[in-house]
């Protein structure tokens, strides 16, 4: 059964005014400091940058839907939207991307984009595409083996992961699908397609159009989301929590994005996207179409939007700064924690 | 109480289960079944099957699920059936959780271990036989645990459950219930990293682990008794962290070194001992480091015959020690 | 989209008495091949043995729709129907699992059951499950490649893979499928589900009934064949065949078995099924099933079977005494054939 | 002609696709794209796409399908983005690519190459950095190539590509742009499993590979400038099979010697070659045999100041030549 949640204009929502303009700024703040990260990378100072452009859509509306430090989240390297989302400084991110002692990640020795948060049950990611999937459906395995010994629901906490339609084809999403739809584990798979992998567009990579279309595979729902459209990401997205939290099980949400970027500050698109393409691509871009969405409700005005901007850029400047200004890590540091230092 | 090493490491997990809720252990066919060896037998009965859990026939998720629950905060224990199934897991083992407190910079860790029966002599052929000590004891990040005794491996065990960060448990299949000896019915400890000298001997060092320290302990009698000559025998225990200071002190003082692994030779772990030995015993050595390892073939066959070539024996061994000692 | 296969009083079948013999008489070689091998076990002469028991219907009736020699085969270990069918010789199986110099599979290198024979082009299995999965949509693939040089179908043979529902769960199958599925590989993959993995029981690999649902989510057929009924699993592979051979690409054919012995000589499967189980079980035996059809059709009479079991008696003790008396492995010849002795 | 090691590649490729229809490249990326490093630019517009072909993002399938197309009879050129993500591979090329012909008793074989770039130096992090020639140059049944100079680049590609037995081919992500040198027009051939020589000396050995044999060949270099001694510097060139006649020869004649890796240290490659030199050129050692290599962590760190402090350089390889000669 595939699901395709309704478009924004047609969705009624939960959500407040107050929400979407949080939102907003979420999304906002986003892209910029996105934005920010390409600037420092062609200033020579950061050797490598990826970005979220196109997904802040889906990213923001879908982890607006979990509890931070409650929920566990395992975002894949696009997902900038996600961790700002559950409460990531603009700070912590920089500190990542210039490689500093103290990026909460991993102390500058993970790439940009490896997020990590203890106090956010953001699990530290790798680069290998696709083990956080399985990684995902072990939280959700702990959680009900927990209330199975309890029996009852003593957690009622979910994992939520992402990943891209390209990393659909690894084998780790596959088993880890399986194992949850087995014992219908609360964990949300949330693929963010691009229809891209690098250079290889999607019907390289699959012979269907949705990978939701898999989930009838495993025993649970697929659920095709716009994901240029953040109130029905965050819908479907609260959707599949409340199911997860009862104990009835997973959900696969795939989110239709947009790469706005090149694969990463190694890519260059125009070898594999032709110039059409790429323009109407630009058509689809989440921010666009939610500022003219809230703008067309009322709940955003001009005024209100550069004041948005102005401040954060600000604050994204003030990140720079501060991230720029910390210390790198100390060489003699390279042989730690390879093993816990203490038994804890 | 007497005990083969499979009881006991069967009694060692009891008792890590009954200590810490925590623990559950993760695996194909270890609930009802209690495992295609029956190292789980009656542990689904005693814990309930939330905490002896059948898997899907999948090793990667069994390990990448582990680590997921581990990062949660449960203590799993994944069984791979046969030590030869081990490799689709290879990348949750290598890239995921040996480095999840290293890249993560000591904040995040990975507290679980990965019990897997190796080893061969059981007409398991090419797929059911393997050693895969050298491969995962390349892995920074990751312990890997290899007890030959009863006694060892039950403390084993409960170290490499209570340890902060992975460790592979390796099981020699033919040593499961071939193996008895004397488990103390009182708590005790043995230490991951520190190796034994299981016999001690001035003439010769051999450096061995899992069956083959049996077989050396055998050939290592029958050279007493047909040479004179006292062999002492180092049982390694842990592959990684290697216990360096036992090995080197041994030969050292008996100035020969002979490394025994059932693994083919080349590229085996048996190289990085004799480089060790090579490099830091260098001044004290009579004679060239020597190693006896299996022939490098992609694996044990399954017909009798050439099984049996495969495998080292005591006389083997007895030939190699009189080698050495000629030397 | 799952098919499900007509039940064979349904079927108008293309097949004439002949075939539907000569089916018979592979059933029934199997049967009494495989229950010599029990028996050599418990004489002490073989370590190991594992069963075709149950799923002869489903071995049968798919082979038989293969072009032995053509087409590329890859039979898991439960596969005797399958290479029966295809023309490997009682002889050629009893070699290997007595492990003979000759047995034309491995020379005794591998455990039984591990199938090969270069010219009816099964390739060599292994006991790792699922990875022959990949190797069949690899040989698709090749075949893909050499129609697309040629920008015609030059070879249209067909790769046919089996695997157990246990063995979808390992990411390989995946894998393997999203490939065949994305380029419309001629691949037949054939799940025999006898609802085990050993001892742990579908419920306990995967949340759904069947696995032939997953083929929706690789863009190809998916279709559900009772598994005891061999002109069932003649006529579903012979359609998927057909499609394949057109360069319509795969299917996912999901037979629906019986694993009437435990999992091999080394397990007991009193330990986790139930004698009610067990006893049910027997009931659908594909052997009474098909030889009760024939009968009841006017195809076979009791005389005929009761010759046919004598001559096939015959040919299993002729081959069991053919393949005791070869020669063991020498011994000096563990060291070859690690690599190519001629540069061939 | 003057190329760079990956220009050689390339070259390479391309010669071995005009000669054989048979052979097609697939992975991830390598066809529009041209691979992410541009290794296989232009050969997709000159060949097809069905020739070079993207592969889905995963790497066992990459490697599982083209075992099953080299027993169709295609020469499968596989390509592995980065050697840190073979590892979801390891199953099909251990188990599958590695035991096709021993397991069939000669009957079947697997003549396909895994590309692979390797090494750090970079900034690729934990991931995009690492060696991984140990693990599997401790498969039988696998060729392990490692070439370090355009010249040898070229010839071994084409010979990994004729061989009739699975090789992993691993290319140095440093070296690709950074190595240049000359390349003949006309055809030559360098074996698979031949070391070579590349520079004469007979004070003491150099066994390296890769990146490290350039910065080996410029410590030499200053070694015999500054202090007047000659390292002989032998460059593996395969991993495996290892060219044992040349290592021992050259240690055999300078008594001494050095072996240098990136990778970690303990369970690396260096520890089979040292221990075949400690046992087969003994009696000619006039001191231990030395290895240098990188530090024991899980991989290559981002930050600039932690990855430099894991390289080797020039001047560690000097200083560890100093303390041999000193000996
Ligand atoms: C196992 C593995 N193989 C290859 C890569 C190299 N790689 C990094 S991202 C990527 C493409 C991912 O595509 P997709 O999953 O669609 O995510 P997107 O980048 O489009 O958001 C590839 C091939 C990797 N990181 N890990
Ligand atoms: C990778 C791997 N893991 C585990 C095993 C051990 N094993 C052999 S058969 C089997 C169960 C297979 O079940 P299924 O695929 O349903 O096939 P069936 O035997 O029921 O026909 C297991 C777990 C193996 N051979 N390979
Ligand atoms: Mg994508
Ligand atoms: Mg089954």
């Amino acid at each position: 059964m595939i699901v395709k949640a309704l478009p924004v204009s047609e969705q009624a929502t939960v959500l407040s005014s107050d929400d979407l303009r949080k939102m907003f700024e979420f999304m906002l703040l986003a892209r910029l400091l996105d934005e920010r990260q390409w600037v420092v990378n062609r200033q020579g100072k950061a050797p490598f940058v990826i970005s979220c452009q196109g997904h802040e859509a889906a990213q923001v509306g879908s982890a607006y839907a979990l509890q931070a430090g409650k929920d566990w989240v395992l975002p894949y390297y696009r997902g900038l939207g996600v961790v700002l989302t559950l409460g990531m400084s603009p700070e912590d991110v920089m500190l990542g991307v210039f490689a500093r002692a103290t990026d909460p990640a991993s102390g500058g020795r993970q790439m940009p984009a490896h997020y990590s948060s203890r106090p956010l049950n953001i699990i530290s990611q790798s680069s290998p595409t696709g083990t956080q999937v399985a990684h995902a459906a072990g939280v959700g395995l702990a959680i009900h083996i927990r209330n199975s010994i309890a029996r009852e629901i003593v957690d009622d906490a979910i994992a939520w992961v992402s990943f891209g339609e390209g990393t659909s084809s690894q084998g780790d999403v596959h088993e880890a699908m399986n194992l949850a739809g087995t014992h219908k584990l609360p964990v949300l798979f949330c693929c963010e397609n691009n229809s891209y992998a690098i250079s290889v567009p999607q019907h390289k990579q699959m012979g269907v159009q949705d990978v939701a279309s898999r989930a009838a595979g495993y025993g649970f729902p697929g659920v095709v989301v716009d994901g240029t459209d953040p109130i029905a990401c965050y819908e479907a997205t609260k959707t599949a929590v409340e199911r997860a939290r009862r104990g009835d099980g997973p959900t696969l949400l795939e989110f239709k994005c947009q790469r706005l970027t090149p694969h990463s500050s190694d890519d260059n698109d125009r070898s594999y996207r032709s110039t059409e393409e790429l323009k109407e691509m630009r058509l689809h871009d989440p921010l666009h179409r939610y500022t003219k969405y809230l703008k067309d409700e009322g709940i955003l005005t001009d005024v209100d939007e550069q004041a948005l901007r102005a401040r954060i850029k600000d604050q994204v400047d003030a990140a720079t700064k501060a991230a720029e200004a910390a210390a790198v890590p100390d060489p003699a540091t390279v042989l730690r924690h390879v093993f816990a230092e203490t038994n804890d | 109480m007497e005990m083969t090493l499979l009881e006991a490491i069967r009694a060692g997990l009891d008792e890590a289960m009954a200590a810490d809720e925590r623990v559950f252990i993760f695996g194909e066919d270890v609930g009802k079944r209690g495992g295609v060896f029956r190292v789980t037998e009656g542990l689904a009965d005693k814990y309930g099957e939330a905490r002896v859990m059948d898997s899907p026939l999948a090793e990667s998720i069994i390990v990448g699920a582990s680590i997921g629950a581990a990062c949660y905060g449960l203590r799993p224990v994944a069984e791979i059936q046969f030590a030869d199934f081990i490799w689709p897991a290879t990348n949750q083992i290598v890239s995921e959780a040996a480095r999840m407190r290293y890249r993560s910079n000591g904040v995040w860790g990975c507290p679980m271990v990965i019990r897997a029966p190796y080893g061969g002599g059981i007409h398991g052929a090419l797929y059911h036989s393997q050693s895969i000590e050298a491969f995962f004891a390349h892995v920074p990040g990751l312990k890997v645990v290899a007890p030959s005794t009863p006694y060892d491996a039950k403390a084993l065990i409960k170290a490499a459950i209570a340890d902060p960060d992975p460790v592979l448990f390796l099981e020699h299949k033919k040593a499961y219930r071939l193996i008895k000896g004397e488990v103390p019915e009182e708590a005790y400890e043995v230490p991951i990293g520190k190796a034994e000298v299981k016999r001690a001997g001035s003439d010769l060092t051999i450096i061995t682990f899992g069956l083959m320290l049996h077989y050396a302990l055998e050939a290592a009698e029958k050279l007493a008794s047909s040479a004179g000559l006292q062999a002492e025998v180092v049982d390694l225990r842990t592959i990684r962290p290697l216990d360096t200071a036992t090995i080197l002190q041994s030969v050292r003082k008996t100035g020969k070194a002979l490394i025994i692994h059932e693994d083919g030779l080349t590229g085996g772990i048996g190289g990085e001992i004799a480089a060790l030995v090579a490099e830091h015993a260098f001044e004290y050595l009579d004679g060239p480091v020597m190693r006896l390892a299996g022939p490098d073939i992609p694996a044990m066959p399954f017909a009798a015959s050439l099984e049996h070539e495969y495998l080292l024996s005591v006389d083997d061994i007895l030939d190699k020690l009189q080698a050495i000692a000629a030397y």
